[in-house]
């Protein structure tokens, strides 16, 4: 495994492990934002609304 | 209690960064002009890497005039702009100060994106510093005579391509310098500073001349 | 317009009214600075203030910016059009609270509708407080619990020596008051 | 199939259904980098850099793949307009830029040791590129339109006019590419793939694909939320008496 292409490897999948750790993270934390602003509505999340499920 | 300015800055960055994602439709914009001119140019590396410079820096002008007819027209729709008249401080420092946070949510971005897309230009290291310094001297400046072009026409319902057209030609000058100090990073007959020398000349006089005009054009807006 | 004559001290008010497009706006905007006089002087006899620092304009549009909360776009115009000589300033909480809206501090301004919208740019009043208050129009699109509101907060600030000036064609509240009829002349 | 019209019934089925995706995906990601970095033999070619194909290909794979999810949910919204169809479309947006952004990345990285610069308008990396335009404009313009129906007819519109599009800026950059490069130094469609290479490159395809669909659950769900927030709050907001002051962060 010559020098640079060891190196080519690595920072390919490092910038793909960045990416993809990055979006579950983002995803994941604005979902715990989004159901605390919801619970501090007074709503549990899996409440069944079914008065208008097609919100 | 904040400063009134220090609070119109506030202000304007949280705006910014609320609607339509900050200054990430700059960027993007800047993205689809430097990918689209090698699909007219062609793919030749040697011919991109030498108008690399000249291509980001006319799309960064393009990318900057996108967001400025917006600059005073928001205040002007929902009556914002007569009580900003009527604050204690001139309405010049708040022109100033609606162009600081306009370059800073809007060129900071571009000057950051700018030498990284340098990459789809072959341009080396040297040269994406070029870039990237150039253009953090120089944005200033276009959004200073985008402002007093944004004022001009801030009543007007689509105001847009005039203000365009108004202010670019009063931007060639930053064009120049800022495309002449860009190549001259990677090497030429010019050395780097001077061309970056005049432009922050520009982009200080702009910044002292423009938001007199732009308060004039403001000021006394009959209905 | 014709010749408009009219003084006013502590506690009074005056009502600037007459059919749509007799000047009433044009009127209050010149006396707030915002369309220039053609001829004629405005004088404030303690002349220790300039007339725009004792001036508060309210027009038809409220100023708000929808993508921030009605807290932050409080915040904003006390800290801007703040004055050190005025009188105390209202934090946003108690503003609102006297028209009624203090559940909303909190949510976007996009959210609410025009009578909620122009409360809150009444609201303004309070929260960055000037002697004399130009309303244009200020009880479009409100109802009658909110007119009381203002009734009552346009009462407390004139009974604290304030002058309000109110351009519109209903009643708005304002007992004892001046009125200046603009017609357009026959 | 309209069962899933009902958001409630949707958030329950997320619930089950993103644990079970995400550990296939972390299980078969496993599987498949042991087999790439420890199984699979090195180009005869490019030597050990081709390892840097068994993310790139998937990445690819899943930017169109997103895409068609996309496209699929923009019918949705368009014919029976119901909101999940409106979330899945928004959801899978950035999902599918990411995925082509890491193929673009990883593309570069790739032909670096080949080509000796970074970036050559390769035909097949050039419209990878302009998917992603695509996808950065969509994202743009869910973030321009506030009102959520208007912005979802618009971007759903939008996605299948570009879906119609794609072949079209396929063959017209391969065109372009040809037209300009007589013969292109090193086809970079990549080495002829054997077996010991296929499985690895299969394993890791469908690895990301279940992440793919497990981040995509995640993203309706806080769609979902986000759209019932956002309507608790203009109920909170016309409420005049409110019991408790609605605290509301820009949840944009």
């Amino acid at each position: 495994m010559s020098h640079d292409h060891a190196f080519f490897i690595a920072l390919s999948y490092g910038v793909t492990a960045i990416a993809v750790i990055g979006t579950i993270a983002a995803i994941m934390l604005d979902h715990r934002r989004l159901k605390k602003a919801l619970a501090a509505m007074g709503v549990t999340v899996a409440a069944r609304d079914d008065g208008q499920h097609l919100d | 209690m904040k400063s009134p300015l220090a609070a119109l800055f506030v202000r304007e960055f949280a705006i910014a960064r609320r609607i339509g994602g900050g200054g990430s439709m700059g960027v993007v914009f800047l993205l689809v002009l430097v990918t689209i001119v090698p699909f007219a140019i062609g793919p030749d590396l040697n011919l991109l890497r030498r108008i690399g410079p000249a291509i980001l820096w006319i799309a960064a002008l393009l990318a900057m005039l996108l967001g400025l007819d917006r600059l005073f027209q928001a205040d002007f729709e929902d009556g914002s702009l007569d009580q900003l008249q009527l604050g204690a401080t001139p309405l010049e420092f708040v022109v100033f100060v609606k162009c600081l946070a306009h370059w800073a949510t809007t060129a900071l971005p571009l000057v950051v994106a700018a030498p990284l897309f340098g990459v789809l230009m072959a341009q080396e290291a040297a040269s994406m510093l070029g870039i990237g310094v150039s253009l953090l001297v120089g944005t200033p400046a276009l959004t200073f005579i985008g402002a007093v072009g944004a004022a001009a026409t801030v009543s007007l319902r689509r105001g847009g391509l005039l203000m365009a057209l108004l202010v670019l030609p009063l931007c060639v000058p930053a064009l120049i310098f800022g495309v002449s100090a860009a190549t001259a990073a990677s090497g030429g007959t010019i050395p780097f500073a001077t061309p970056l020398a005049i432009l922050a000349a520009l982009t200080l006089a702009s910044g002292a001349l423009c938001p007199f005009a732009a308060a004039a054009l403001l000021r006394r807006l009959g209905e | 317009m014709e010749a408009v004559d009219f003084a006013l001290s502590d506690g009074q008010a005056l009502i600037l009214s007459g059919p749509n497009g007799a000047g009433k706006s044009t009127l209050l905007r010149a006396i707030a600075g915002l369309l220039p006089l053609a001829a004629g002087r405005l004088t404030l006899d303690d002349d220790s203030e300039e007339i725009a620092a004792s001036l508060h304009y309210i027009g038809h549009a409220e100023g708000m910016k929808p993508a921030l909360t009605v807290r932050e776009n409080l915040d904003f115009w006390s800290s801007f059009l703040s004055r050190e000589s005025a009188a105390a300033a209202l934090a946003p909480q108690d503003a609102l609270t006297a028209f009624g809206l203090a559940h909303v501090i909190d949510i976007p301004a996009g959210y609410l509708s025009a009578g909620q919208k122009r409360r809150i740019a009444l609201a303004r009043l309070l929260v960055a407080p000037r002697p004399i208050w130009l309303l244009d129009e200020p009880t479009t699109a409100l109802d009658v619990r909110a007119q009381a509101a203002l009734a009552a907060v346009m009462a407390r600030h004139r009974a604290g020596g304030g002058i309000v000036l109110a351009a519109t064609h209903s009643p708005v509240g304002l007992e004892n008051a001046g009125e200046l009829k603009l017609g357009t002349v026959a | 199939m309209l069962r899933f019209a009902n958001p409630s019934f949707v958030l329950r089925f997320a619930a089950r259904a993103i644990p079970i995706f995400g550990a296939l995906a972390a299980l078969l990601l496993a599987v498949g980098l042991y087999l790439v970095f420890f199984v699979a033999p090195a180009d005869y070619q490019q030597g050990e850099t081709v390892r840097i194909m068994y993310i790139h290909v998937p990445a690819a794979w899943l930017g169109m793949f997103a895409y068609m999810v996309m496209a699929s949910a923009a019918l949705g919204t368009l014919v029976w307009r119901h909101p999940v169809a409106d979330a899945a479309q928004k959801s899978a947006a950035p999902l599918g830029a990411m995925f082509t952004f890491v193929c673009l990345v990883t593309g570069s990285l790739w032909g670096k040791p080949m080509w000796g610069t970074y970036w050559v308008w390769d035909a097949r990396l050039t419209s990878m590129l302009v998917l992603l335009l695509i996808y950065l404009a969509l994202i743009a313009l869910w973030n321009t339109i506030e009102e959520p129906q208007r912005a979802a007819k618009a971007a759903a519109v939008m996605t299948l006019v570009g879906l119609v599009n794609i072949p079209i800026i396929k063959f017209s950059v391969d065109w372009w590419n040809t037209l300009h490069q007589p013969a292109s130094v090193f086809k970079t469609s990549g080495p002829a793939i054997y077996g010991s290479m296929l499985w690895p490159l299969l394993i890791m395809a469908v690895g990301a694909t279940f992440l793919f669909l497990a981040l995509h659950l995640m993203s309706i769900r806080n769609e979902i939320l986000r759209r019932r927030l956002d309507r608790l709050t203009r109920l909170a907001a016309s409420a005049n008496d409110m019991p408790r002051t609605a605290r509301f962060e820009a949840a944009q």
